[in-house]
């Protein structure tokens, strides 16, 4: 067994990237990559307490059968705008413009992404979208589901589809420049030495989901624009009265939306892998197996949408080859699981807050990714579609794993981001509370699933009513458990204890610069020799 | 490499090591570009292929409605201003400010010539002929008589005009951004700024030009061409 | 981007032979091939899209990064066309009374039905 | 509150208990290795927890054998579910030949249900018990979903196309109905019940109804009312085609194609727009002016001139 030395008497810097400029503007007109990860982590914030919020009435209202505070009109348009934010405005966001728009350049050796002005202009383009969804979400809403299947968005549903089309049509836009721009980063400025295979696992997972950027993000864009056209002329691209197909849409909608689904929970398994290497101080057991199933996860993810479509009308022989398909989408994630847990095997488990969301991420992500297995076989999917099993799957996911993932990272990455630490005590606890009140929230639903109750129902039959009151409860731990970590983290960024450079004794080249990093990240640029370089110091020098 | 010593005259930006470096990474930022912009059109081409499958009959009626012979003039013509493009872009490299500047000035013209001719000429005249569903929709005597002869569904038909606008209106409103960098890197060729070794401007503006064009060339075939015109 | 100055008679070439088959596909489109009409037409649009690719826009000089991404691009236009297309053309394979008949007003058959000539076979 | 508080949704027909089957086998599967992962990632968290603040561990590169191990074993497990899986819907999508057929319409925020025997409901649907039923569907508006968790069964309710699912109840009882697919602002109360009654019961419920018409007698009277009999006669006009035998006949199309005159086609044929009939195009189309009921009406009257084999017979 080596040590790592871990400084004892850590020191600000005297000059970061936080305190180079001041003023508003220096802030709104930035190009400085850590800063716009800044403007991004307030901005979906923002978000995710809006969702939450939305989260929280409709647990409260699913207390009575009947319905506890609103009538069916109102539940639908929540759960519509709560689906929409969630996904577009808050996960997809989440961790690659954030910790991604951070870290990027940073572990790949770069003083700013390729492209910083886009880099920016992304971030406005994101407000756009963001504030004309917003407008029509307070203009009364959408009560499409965020499926906004057809004939229903375009014929009959009566509320602002349009300005929530265009809203998510502008931050389609967003989206394709981020990728863009990572995927150029990526490709063209890391520092010498960094070959491919020395990249960090985050920088791969980040790789495979900007090319699903790329690729997936035009085609809803086109979709949702073929939307607005039906739904202001009326012309039949999707009405079948006058020789539409509605499940064109479907095809269209799901060769994006399944995609959608790995851009929510690949950063989060690139994430997940810095964190176990980081906690266990481990080089990540079978590095390239778990890079290569990023980049397979993002290849297959777009040959499997209609697992989406087994009931709708779809031909039945392309069910089978959906189907098969979407199995084999299951194996890279499976041994990225394996991969994590075998780290975890004679490392040095270390029991603070990111560690500890990882470990809640290895076992929720399991739950979920195998009850997906239930959704991606056509049998069982023929019960279970669209009821409450197909809702505590996801969640397991997107929840369970993607904000898992995402909070585990903010944690690791904080006392980088601020230069300081925060509360490690508060930090588990509220980790614990997270990982309760989600089991609490979500468990009880995939019960309800088999039991037949359907999703986006906002009365219900008085039979469920026992474990939807539980997961309403759940759902009430849950929210404490994520206010938290705001509170504790507002502190700790004025008040909190200075970190160093590297309080986690990991490797990496973030953890080489000061904490915060100055404003151009390397004084001189890095030389890398080896990727995950635990283990014996004198071997590693340089 | 040759644009080492022109680099001084060039500023990097701080992000990048040296020149070539920015350059690589721009013309990537491109390609990666028109890679999305494939699947943004490629939503529509999927829809067409569809229903143009469900409906050839309707989809070959309704191509008889076009004109061939605009189609085939905007051919000839982005296939020019391709071509000057592609000249502008050598002239750039060979800092011939005054080549560069009277070729895009050619294809801005020719640009301007396709919108202007589709929108007055072609897209009016269908809009006057009852051709544009949702607007108006009352195809002329002649016109059913085209659709009868395929024994075509008048809806079906209206599916591939919603096609036909849908497609052609996106490459539009391509061909207008278009314009307006052509206008752009005209400013900058007037100040030199594009000649003086750092060309990547010129080529940038030249590949989305040129993706603009082969966009046109599928088009063409699928919208004026299909089941042939012999009737 | 490695620096190629084409000669200006690769470009008037490339220029010539869009030209010629612009005249061409046009042509073709006035002589009844039945389906081939269709094959040629995209088969001339492929020819002329991947002169444009290699010589305007110099792939041909380009890194292999460049291609694949280009590649990467049409294999997944091919795969959203391809396996929705797949979709549309086995529905109707469906036996009447399994899983579910798909009215022919969205079915490939009405391709055919369309145009629906009546000679019922009188016993 | 808490004696209704089921863990297990009742299993009332033949494809309730296959289901059930894979459904377990999948939960054992979910159970054994998330509990596999589980008991690894504690363990390990406790073995290997670090006790030193300085301390770095050994380090290995991973290893082969385990890689493949864990790709091909949850591969082979993946082939062996699909197989099962593809194997069950296969049975969930296959009605029975000797299947009685119901005919559903969906619409916002309703599901009607007409028997061949004549009897209408609403949001209700009363059926023998071991018998198969086939459920012929279709909506006016929006995509529906009729699903019975009793029964496993789901299907989506698509404008514009007749879905089919089936079933043979098992246990006499009530069951929930639900619209599975969102359709709007009453989705949640596009709810009903499915009566499984005894053979008597259903025979004694049949003759109570107040419409005792049977579905093809409804679209006699409506053939007549359109006007369609003034050229569809029973020898059939020149140029006309006769209806009698028409059902399930082949069609022989104008470029040599044939296809199966199936319920989908005589809807199309009834509704499509006029120049689909196409020859003579004398034939105005009938949309808007029928609703879906209407239309599988008319279909069961035409069905009711008889089959290809039965064309003497009908035709006098």
């Amino acid at each position: 067994m080596s040590t790592v030395a871990v400084e004892l008497t850590p020191t600000l810097p005297e000059v970061h990237y936080l305190n180079a400029d001041y003023g508003w503007r220096s802030w709104l007109f930035t190009t400085d990559h850590k800063r716009i990860a800044w403007l991004y982590l307030f901005a979906i914030t923002g978000f995710f307490a809006v969702g939450g919020l939305m989260a929280t009435l409709m647990r409260l209202n699913l207390i009575e059968p009947q319905g506890l505070l609103m009538e069916p009109a109102s539940y639908n348009k929540l759960f519509t705008a709560h689906g929409l934010i969630m996904i577009f405005f808050f996960l997809a966001p989440s961790i690659p413009t954030v910790l991604g728009n951070f870290l990027i350049p940073i572990m790949i050796g770069a003083r700013d992404v390729a492209f910083p002005k886009l880099n920016l202009l992304s971030w406005y383009i994101f407000m756009l979208a963001g504030s004309v969804f917003m407008f029509s979400v307070i203009r009364g809403g959408v009560d499409t589901g965020w499926t906004l299947y057809t004939p229903l968005s375009t014929t009959y549903a009566n509320g602002h589809v349009l300005s929530a089309a265009v809203g998510i049509f502008i931050s389609g836009f967003s989206s394709i420049l981020t990728g863009l721009n990572f995927m150029v980063t990526i490709h063209k400025m890391r520092a010498p030495g960094m070959t491919w295979f020395r990249l960090p696992l985050f920088i791969w997972a980040l790789y495979a989901t900007s090319v699903i950027f790329i690729l997936a993000m035009p085609v809803i864009a086109i979709t949702l624009a073929l939307i607005a056209l039906e739904r202001v002329f009326h012309v039949g691209i999707f009405d079948p009265a006058l020789g539409g197909d509605p499940i064109l849409f479907q095809h269209l909608f799901w060769f994006f939306g399944h995609p959608e689904v790995y851009i929510l929970i690949l950063p989060s398994m690139g994430v997940m892998s810095e964190l176990v290497a980081a906690g266990c101080r481990k080089r990540i057991f079978g590095y390239s197996f778990v890079a290569f199933s990023s980049v397979a996860i993002a290849a297959i993810s777009f040959m499997v949408w209609g697992h989406h479509m087994f009931l709708s009308g779809q031909s039945l022989y392309a069910g089978f080859v959906f189907s098969a398909l979407s199995f084999a989408v299951a194996i890279p994630s499976a041994i990225k699981v394996f991969n994590w847990t075998a780290t975890m095997h004679k490392g040095s488990v270390s029991y603070d807050a990111p560690m500890l969301y990882a470990i809640g991420f290895i076992g929720l992500f399991t739950i979920g990714g195998l009850t997906g297995l239930f959704l991606a076989s056509l049998g069982t999917d023929v019960h279970l579609h669209d009821t409450y099993f197909v809702v505590a799957h996801f969640h397991y996911v997107m929840v369970g794993g993607a904000i898992m993932g995402y909070l585990g990272g903010l944690h690791l990455w904080w006392p980088k981001m601020t230069g300081k630490l925060y509360p490690e005590a508060w930090a588990r606890f509220a980790c614990l509370l997270v990982f309760a009140g989600f089991n609490l929230t979500f468990g009880p639903q995939f019960i309800l699933g088999y039991l037949g109750m359907p999703r986006r129902y906002a009365v219900y039959a008085p039979e469920f009513q026992v474990l939807n009151v539980m997961s309403s409860a759940g759902a009430s731990i849950l929210a404490v458990g994520y206010l938290i970590p705001l509170i504790y983290f507002t502190w700790s960024a004025f008040k909190g204890p200075v970190a160093g450079p590297n309080p986690w004794g990991a490797k990496g080249l973030e953890w080489t610069i000061p904490s915060p990093p100055p404003t151009n990240n390397f004084d001189e640029t890095p030389i890398v020799t080896e990727a995950y370089a635990y283990g014996p110091e004198e071997a590693h020098v340089g | 490499m040759a644009d080492a010593a022109h680099a001084s005259a060039a500023p990097v930006a701080h992000q990048f090591d040296d020149f070539e470096q920015q350059t690589i990474a721009d013309t990537f930022g491109m390609w990666l570009f028109l890679a999305t912009e494939v699947l943004f059109f490629g939503g529509l081409f999927c829809g067409y292929s569809l229903y143009r499958n469900l409906y050839f009959e309707a989809f070959t009626a309704g191509s008889h409605l076009l004109k061939i012979n605009y189609g085939a003039f905007y051919t000839v013509l982005l296939i020019c201003s391709s071509l000057t493009m592609a000249l502008g872009v050598r002239a750039a490299q060979l800092r011939r400010r005054t080549a560069l500047m009277v070729l895009v000035s050619l294809t801005w013209i020719m640009g301007f010539a396709f919108v202007f001719v589709k929108l007055r000429y072609e897209w009016y005249g269908d809009y006057l002929e009852g051709l544009v569903p949702g607007l108006n929709w009352a195809p002329s005597r002649e016109s059913m008589e085209m659709i009868n002869h395929f024994h075509a569904a008048g809806p079906h038909v209206a599916l591939f005009f919603i096609f036909y606008f849908c497609m052609t209106g996106l490459h539009a409103l391509h061909m207008v951004v278009g314009l307006g960098l052509l206008t752009t890197l005209l400013i900058f060729a007037k100040q030199g700024k594009v000649t003086g070794g750092n060309y990547n401007w010129v080529e940038l503006v030249g590949l989305y030009w040129h993706f603009v064009d082969i966009v046109w060339i599928f088009l063409f075939p699928l919208l004026y061409l299909i089941g042939g015109r012999y009737v | 981007m490695s620096e190629h100055v084409l000669p200006k008679k690769l470009y008037f070439m490339v220029f010539l032979a869009l030209v010629v088959l612009t005249a061409i596909t046009t042509g073709v489109a006035f002589i009844d091939l039945g389906p081939f009409n269709t094959v040629v037409a995209l088969v001339i649009a492929v020819i002329k899209g991947s002169l444009v690719v290699l010589f305007f826009m110099h792939l041909k000089y380009q890194t292999g990064m460049t291609r694949v991404v280009i590649l990467a691009a049409l294999l997944w236009l091919a795969v959203l066309i391809g396996i929705t297309m797949s979709d549309v053309f086995t529905r109707h394979w469906t036996e009447k009374g399994k899983a579910w008949q798909q009215s022919s007003i969205i079915s490939p058959d009405s391709v055919t039905r369309s145009t629906v000539f009546w000679l019922p076979d009188r016993a | 509150m808490l004696c209704s508080f089921p863990l297990k949704p009742p299993e009332a027909s033949t494809l309730s208990v296959e289901w059930d089957y894979l459904y377990y086998f999948l939960t054992a599967l979910t159970i054994f290795f998330s509990g596999l992962i589980f008991a690894a990632v504690f363990y390990f968290a406790i073995k290997y927890r670090r006790r030193e603040k300085n301390e770095v561990p050994p380090q290995n590169e991973g290893n082969l054998m385990l890689e493949l191990t864990w790709t091909i074993i949850p591969s082979l497990i993946c082939v062996f579910i699909f197989v099962w899986s593809a194997h069950v819907f296969m049975r969930a999508s296959s009605p029975p030949a000797n299947a009685t057929e119901i005919f559903v319409v969906g619409k916002q925020w309703m599901w009607k249900v007409q028997h061949p025997e004549g009897p209408r409901e609403i949001n209700q649907l009363h059926v023998p018990v071991n018998e198969p039923v086939r459920l012929t569907m279709t909506s006016e508006d929006v995509i529906h979903d009729f699903g019975v968790p009793a029964f496993r069964i789901k299907r989506d309710v698509v404008p514009g196309m007749y879905s089919t699912e089936w079933f043979e109840a098992t246990k006499t009882g009530q069951y929930h109905l639900f619209c599975d697919q969102f359709c709007g602002m009453g989705h949640s109360t596009m709810v009903g019940t499915i009566f499984v009654m005894s053979p008597e019961d259903y025979a004694h419920w049949l003759t109570s109804q107040l419409n005792t018409k049977p579905m093809f007698a409804s679209g006699e009277l409506l053939y007549t009312q359109l006007g369609c009999n003034t050229c569809h006669t029973p020898d059939g006009k020149p140029g006309v085609p006769p209806l009698a035998g028409l059902y399930g006949s082949e069609v022989k199309l104008q470029n040599g194609k044939t296809v199966t005159a199936d319920d989908a086609y005589l809807r199309e044929s009834i509704l499509g727009p006029e120049s689909i009939v196409g020859y003579p195009p004398t034939m105005p189309t009938y949309q808007g002016q029928l609703n879906e009921e209407e239309v599988l009406q008319l279909i069961a009257y035409i069905k009711s001139l008889g089959s290809p084999g039965e064309r003497k017979a009908t035709k006098q």
